[in-house]
């Protein structure tokens, strides 16, 4: 073997198996470029930049349909695309079109509002392109690299997004705290991106798990003078979750929501809140499974070799050796029989103290996040300020069962897959509900000029449709039966019961105690629009055909999933069931 | 040089005093070429309006009359305006300067296995072209510290200039990175060996081209004229050193000079030749290593001689069009570079990939057999291009491809802040 | 325990702890830029600051020079460290648009100015 | 060549002085020109580290694009709101003295851990000596292409497999970058419709 050889053989892998699984982001890529180029000539300008844009988002959905149908997420295998760069699984493929769709149906909305208007049209529509890009290679991030890479092409477009109409002060107010504070989280995410590089000797995240594995946490830390090292460790991924963090919008690094969101506009807030918090949460899933899973591994191996390994690498340790190289899942055969003495004996892997960290971490954050963000919406006059810290708890709501799935690794890696099959399935209902609620506040918006929760008095009056709508949503994002949110956090308390343990227990109370809370400030908008009478200056509210079959389009499936959840719930059952393996 | 001196002296004093020798000649390089270009300035001028020039210091020509204008500008008031930022003021001269003299570091004189190079630098284009784009900082700074509007302006100008021509400057100089298979100055010296058939310039058609805009381009990143806009003193009294005066005025035009001489250098490596006459007459007369070392050294001295001589030939070309071209405004400036240089390098760089590939081995000149060096590289080219699995030859293939990749980024990556910078200029234009 | 001798100062080489150590100071001198710094365009210099602690500490895992051949990060150390500086300049060109617009619209670059939002 | 002076690690020291001086610099000087200058000497001083490490092609990089670009950039964007007010800001003393406590706490643990793991330290002079220098650019440049050099002589094979090949983020971050440079041009240039006519939001 020599470099030619090596060489040849990952062109011919990039070609032949990574770029086919690419070509969602690749349409988008191509969509840009064209968007770009029909403005510079005077025969092609005519053309309007939403019809190219439009036809490049429904490519680009159609291209990242699984190949046997909308269906068909269970033959999905995991691969390594670009020669581990990316990873690609039917969670990368549920996320992918997750994104797509929310893609198509944003320009749809930008239009409608005119926030993308004629002569910026291609700006606006490259921007949200070149974001979802990003995004989708935050959601299959395999390496270091593609993780600090997709973060930084989901946020520096989205800094621009939300400074979209310039002559505002507050939108660039609202753009210059995005920005700011973006990239100086995304800086110190670099560095404990370095530090955990450094100390793991590789960048690629199953080589570093197996590192890991090699590393031997709980050996160094019983050592006594070792302990630096796991310091570095703890700190390199604390720096990480810093960028996370910021990403998901949790404590403490939320502060940026609630400004951005109020200065940003509507629609964008609707993009903020959907798809960049899906996908941070896609890579939140990646970095857990990255470090706290080693390909292969599961929990009937790791029970068998317990013992064995366990004395080698307390003499490994003693004798200040680095231990040799253990293929954990070569070394004991797979036996259906041990399942249930694998469940009794807990979570003893050589990687349960990252996981047990890593939960730890996610679990009190996704508390005190979710806590903050629904006690803080009380007293919000404005309604897109409310719903940022609306959006700030259900960060937590969906950063819980990610904590489950991680806690639920080393035990039962089918309750893992669920655990983060109702992480997706509720996005997925997100995505409707927060993208209907902005669409709606847009409209008004540009219908009666304002934003404050007074001026929606009386709306049920003066605009029925869209009164039934913003209530259905408002309803669901409690989480009351019968529409769609309810479903999604029942997943998601199942999930936690199934991880069991204080710390889910805890989880599990704290967020029931949140949905009683958030009931009281939801409820009050529905008042407002519903039983308050309006202000004597209140002015007709018209929506155009457009925008009232756009609303219904997004309202109608949060009652219709609410009532007949399955489809979508068994395409993220089986979109996460080969994820551990 | 250190390895020589050693055997005499203790080895830290004999590294120190290589160092020394060696900063010396640059130094000394820098100070002389300022000094005699500027006279050759004046004469240039002189007789392109149909005058003499200075006739009278130093006999008949001349030649003394910078020498005396030094003796002038030492013993003039070092000036400081009351408003200005006294330490940045005082610095931004010397930043200049280093940064001028910084690039002289990597760039040879004569090449072969024993080149006369202060440090061999194995990345030395991409080394020469960005210390060239940090004397930037000196004029900002002073444009910055003096406090004068005139300054600021003149400053700002070009700080868009400078950052916008680095990318085509950066495009053009890849071509020849492409063709030679490396970063290293030396290498790409050596491969134009023999006539002059084989320097770069002449070895296909879009070379030939791409070396204009280069010439342009350098032209203006060092901010000579047409695209002087910094100084434009019929506009902006003298631009960003309106406020100096004595020995940090001249700093500065020591800093300019020795850019102009720098990027010629370039010029004469990257596409002429080099230390290659246009005839092999070292070959000829037997004055290579082979015939001993002073036969070899008699060789490297006329190589020395030859890349000068292209140089300063570089040098008056470029004073030949201060003294014939008017002035562009700043946004005809930036038109230049963005509309035109940057496609056109693009053009041609993709034309040089072109002709490689379809003619490998085979140069401008009644498509000539290239030299042997450039032919193994050409070989590696098309080695990678049809994916063969040779276990014989990996190493070409590697070098072509590194050549032309990172620097794709780079000239993207300069762009971004170019662009940006261009619009906040006009911006800047328009406010005021 | 390996301590750093000031004895061999200058006779024996340095290590990658040397590089993490001044790729900490880089760090934290950034980080204490963007906490302390009111003037919008001094944040975004300790974001500079702050990325290039990272890229030190890339640079030093994959030296071959500071942990011997064929050991620590390799290759993904400069690459890394090459992709950060080319991140770096993009979010650079967009913080300073962004920068500019918000001083058009409030004539100031006073980050306690931006106080329209709150609630 | 004996047992004098090690010259990287004379050069190291004074670079990485330069460095950590003009850093610190950076922080408490309170002028915002003069930030800018003391970063360029910052940043220079790392390019000038990443040399010594062995990284050229890098340490190029650094100067050009950071050095030349992008603080280029950010001077500029000081000068056009270099406004007397803007230039020297002070900040309160309170948050200076937990700023700097905090900070010097963070630099404590960081040199702690950095000096204390094991596979950190320093390697002999003779080995550092014996490391071949070898061309920086090319192994870059094969990897961005597809290919990893140092594949073949990592003794570790478990980190094989790890090493990738950067072609997909080098040709993704092209698209990056488009995408910036549309969104700064946006952002920078002037509105072109008046301004009663948008705003939505």
């Amino acid at each position: 073997m020599n470099l030619q050889t090596i060489v040849n053989s990952l062109i011919s892998d990039t070609v032949t198996t990574s770029l086919p699984l690419f070509k969602p982001e690749l349409v988008l890529c191509v969509t840009i470029v064209v968007l770009l180029v029909t403005r510079l000539f005077p025969g092609l300008n005519k053309i309007p930049p939403f019809a190219i844009a439009l036809l490049g988002g429904i490519v680009a959905l159609w291209a990242s349909l699984p190949a046997g149908g909308i269906a068909d997420w269970a033959k999905i295998e995991r691969q390594e695309l670009f020669t581990g760069m990316l990873t690609y699984d039917a969670v990368t493929a549920f996320i992918r079109v997750f994104l797509m769709a929310f893609a198509v149906l944003f320009i749809v909305l930008a239009r409608l509002t005119g926030l993308a208007d004629r002569e910026d049209g291609q700006d606006f529509y490259c921007l949200a392109f070149g974001s979802i890009i990003g995004m989708c290679i935050m959601a299959s991030a395999n390496h270091l690299l593609t993780l600090f890479l997709g973060v930084e092409m989901a946020s520096v477009p989205s800094y621009v997004l939300s400074g979209v109409v310039k002559g505002r002060r507050r939108s660039s107010e609202a753009a210059l705290k995005y920005a700011v504070y973006g990239a100086g989280t995304a800086g110190v995410m670099l560095y404990g991106v370095s530090l955990l590089a450094g100390i793991l000797g590789s960048a690629h995240l199953p080589t570093m798990a197996q590192q890991l594995v090699e590393f031997d946490i709980a050996g160094k830390l019983a050592e006594g003078d070792q302990y630096m090292q796991v310091l570095v460790l703890a700190l390199g991924g604390l720096m990480l979750g810093v960028g996370l963090a910021f990403k998901l919008s949790a404590v403490p690094f939320h502060f940026w929501c609630p400004d951005v969101f109020e200065g940003a506009s509507a629609e964008v807030d609707g993009f903020l809140s959907v798809a960049s918090k899906a996908a941070a949460l896609a890579l939140l899933v990646r970095v857990g499974i990255g470090f706290g899973h080693v390909p292969g591994e599961t929990p009937e191996s790791v029970a068998a070799a317990a013992r064995p390994t366990a004395t080698v690498q307390l003499a490994a340790a003693a004798a200040d050796v680095p231990p040799a190289v253990r293929l954990i899942a070569d070394e004991a055969p797979v036996t259906d029989g041990d399942a249930e003495t694998a469940d009794a004996a807990a979570d003893t892997g050589p990687l349960s103290p990252v996981r047990s960290f890593f939960v730890q971490v996610v679990g009190i954050v996704s508390v005190i996040t979710c806590t903050f963000g629904n006690l803080a919406a009380y007293g919000q006059k404005n309604i897109k300020r409310m719903l940022a810290y609306s959006t700030i708890a259900h960060a937590g709501y969906m950063m819980m069962p990610v904590a489950a799935a991680v806690a639920l690794v080393g035990r039962d890696q089918a309750a893992a897959g669920d655990a983060v099959s109702s992480m997706l399935l509720y996005a997925a209902f997100y995505l409707f509900m927060n993208l209907g609620a902005f669409a709606i506040i847009a409209f008004l918006r540009n219908s009666m000029q304002s934003e404050q929760i007074d001026d929606y008095a009386g709306l049920i009056g003066r605009s029925p449709l869209v009164a039934l709508c913003l209530t259905g949503i408002l309803v669901s994002l409690v989480g009351i039966p019968p529409m769609a949110g309810f479903i999604g956090k029942f997943r998601i308390f199942q999930s936690l019961v199934e991880a069991g343990g204080p710390l889910m227990m805890f989880m599990l109370v704290a967020a029931g105690l949140n949905t009683a809370i958030s009931l009281v400030y939801y409820l009050r908008v529905c008042k407002t629009v519903c039983i308050d009478s309006p202000p004597d200056t209140s002015r007709p509210v018209a929506l155009g055909f457009f925008a009232s079959a756009y609303v219904l389009a997004l309202s109608l499936p949060v009652l219709a999933f609410g009532i007949l959840p399955n489809s979508i719930a068994q395409w993220a059952q089986a979109a996460t069931a080969g994820l551990f393996g | 040089m250190a390895e020589f001196l050693a055997n005499y002296l203790p080895a830290w004093l004999a590294y120190m005093v290589a160092g020394a020798i060696h900063v010396g000649l640059i130094i000394n390089l820098v100070a002389v070429g300022a000094l005699v270009f500027i006279w050759l300035e004046r004469k240039i001028s002189g007789r392109i309006q149909d005058r003499l020039g200075p006739t009278r210091v130093g006999g008949k020509f001349g030649w003394l009359q910078t020498l005396a204008d030094g003796l002038k500008l030492l013993t003039k008031e070092d000036l400081v305006p009351g408003g200005a930022d006294k330490m940045l003021f005082r610095i931004a001269p010397y930043v200049s300067f280093c940064a001028s003299i910084a690039a002289f570091l990597a760039i040879p004189f004569a090449g072969g296995d024993y080149p006369f190079i202060v440090q061999h630098v194995n990345t030395g284009v991409f080394f020469v072209l960005a210390v060239l784009g940090l004397e930037v900082f000196g004029v900002i700074l002073a444009g910055y510290a003096s406090a004068s509007k005139w300054s600021l302006f003149g400053a700002m100008r070009e700080a868009a200039q400078v950052v916008s021509y680095e990318v085509p400057l950066g495009l053009c100089a890849v071509v020849p990175v492409m063709l030679a298979g490396s970063l290293d100055l030396v290498v790409i010296g050596d491969v134009q060996q023999g006539w002059f058939t084989n320097w770069l310039i002449f070895h296909d058609p879009a070379t030939f081209l791409i070396f204009w805009v280069y010439f342009t381009c350098a032209t203006a990143s060092v901010n000579r004229a047409p695209f002087d806009l910094a100084e434009a003193e019929s506009e902006l009294v003298a631009g960003f050193h309106t406020e100096y005066s004595g020995l940090r005025w001249s700093f500065f035009f020591m800093a300019e000079y020795g850019s102009m001489f720098s990027v010629s250098l370039l010029a004469s490596i990257l596409f002429l030749g080099g230390w290659n006459g246009p005839l092999p007459i070292t070959e000829w007369l037997g004055l290579t290593a082979a015939n001993g070392d002073i036969a070899w050294y008699i060789g490297q001295v006329l190589g020395v001689i030859n890349v000068i001589g292209k140089a300063v030939a570089g040098v008056c070309v470029m004073m030949w069009i201060r003294w014939t071209l008017p002035r562009l405004r700043i946004d005809q400036v930036m038109a230049t570079c963005l509309k035109y240089c940057t496609p056109l390098a693009a053009a041609f760089f993709l034309g040089a990939v072109a002709w490689q590939w379809s003619l490998p081995g085979r140069t401008f000149f009644g498509l000539l057999e290239s030299p042997a060096e450039l032919q193994s590289v050409s070989e590696g080219w098309s080695d990678a291009t049809a994916a063969a699995t040779d276990e014989d030859e990996p190493e070409a293939s590697e070098d072509q491809t590194v050549s032309s990749e990172p620097s794709r980024k780079v000239a993207a990556a300069k762009l971004t802040g170019a662009a940006a910078l261009q619009i906040a200029s006009t911006n800047l234009q328009g406010g005021k | 325990m390996h301590h750093f001798m000031l004895a061999n100062l200058l006779t024996e080489p340095v290590g990658v702890a040397h590089y993490m150590a001044v790729g900490a100071v880089l760090f934290v001198c950034g980080v204490l830029c963007m906490a302390l710094k009111r003037n919008a365009l001094g944040v975004l210099m300790g974001i500079e600051l702050v990325l290039n602690g990272a890229n030190l500490n890339f640079i030093a895992f994959g030296s071959r020079f500071l942990r011997g051949e064929g050991q620590g990060l390799g290759l993904d150390g400069p690459l890394m460290a090459l992709f950060v500086i080319v991140l770096a300049a993009a979010e650079a060109a967009v913080a300073l648009a962004i920068v500019l617009n918000f001083y058009n619209n409030y004539d100031s670059v006073d980050i306690d100015r931006a106080d329209q939002l709150q609630g | 060549m004996g047992d004098g002076i090690y010259w990287p690690t004379f050069f190291f020291l004074l670079f990485s002085a330069l460095a950590c001086g003009f850093a610190l610099a950076v922080v408490f000087s309170r002028n915002v020109v003069r930030m800018a200058f003391y970063l360029v000497m910052s940043l220079a001083s790392t390019a000038g580290l990443f040399f010594l490490a062995g990284e050229d092609f890098v340490g190029a990089m650094q100067l050009m694009i950071y050095v030349g670009g992008t603080l280029v950039l950010l001077i500029f964007g000081v000068m056009l709101t270099s406004q007397k007010q803007f230039v020297e800001m002070k900040t309160p003393a309170g948050q200076w003295i937990v700023g700097l406590v905090t900070g010097c706490a963070l630099v404590a643990l960081l040199w702690m851990a950095a000096f204390e793991t094991p596979q950190w330290q320093p390697i002999s002079r003779a080995e550092a000596e014996a490391v071949a220098v070898q061309p920086t650019a090319t192994p870059i440049g094969v990897a961005l292409t597809n290919g990893r050099v140092d594949q073949l002589d990592q003794p570790d094979e478990t980190l094989r497999g790890g090493m990738s090949s950067y072609l997909l983020p080098f040709e993704i971050v092209s698209v990056h970058l488009l995408v910036v440079l549309i969104g700064a041009a946006y952002l920078a240039r002037a509105k072109r419709r008046s301004p009663s006519a948008a705003a939505p939001g």
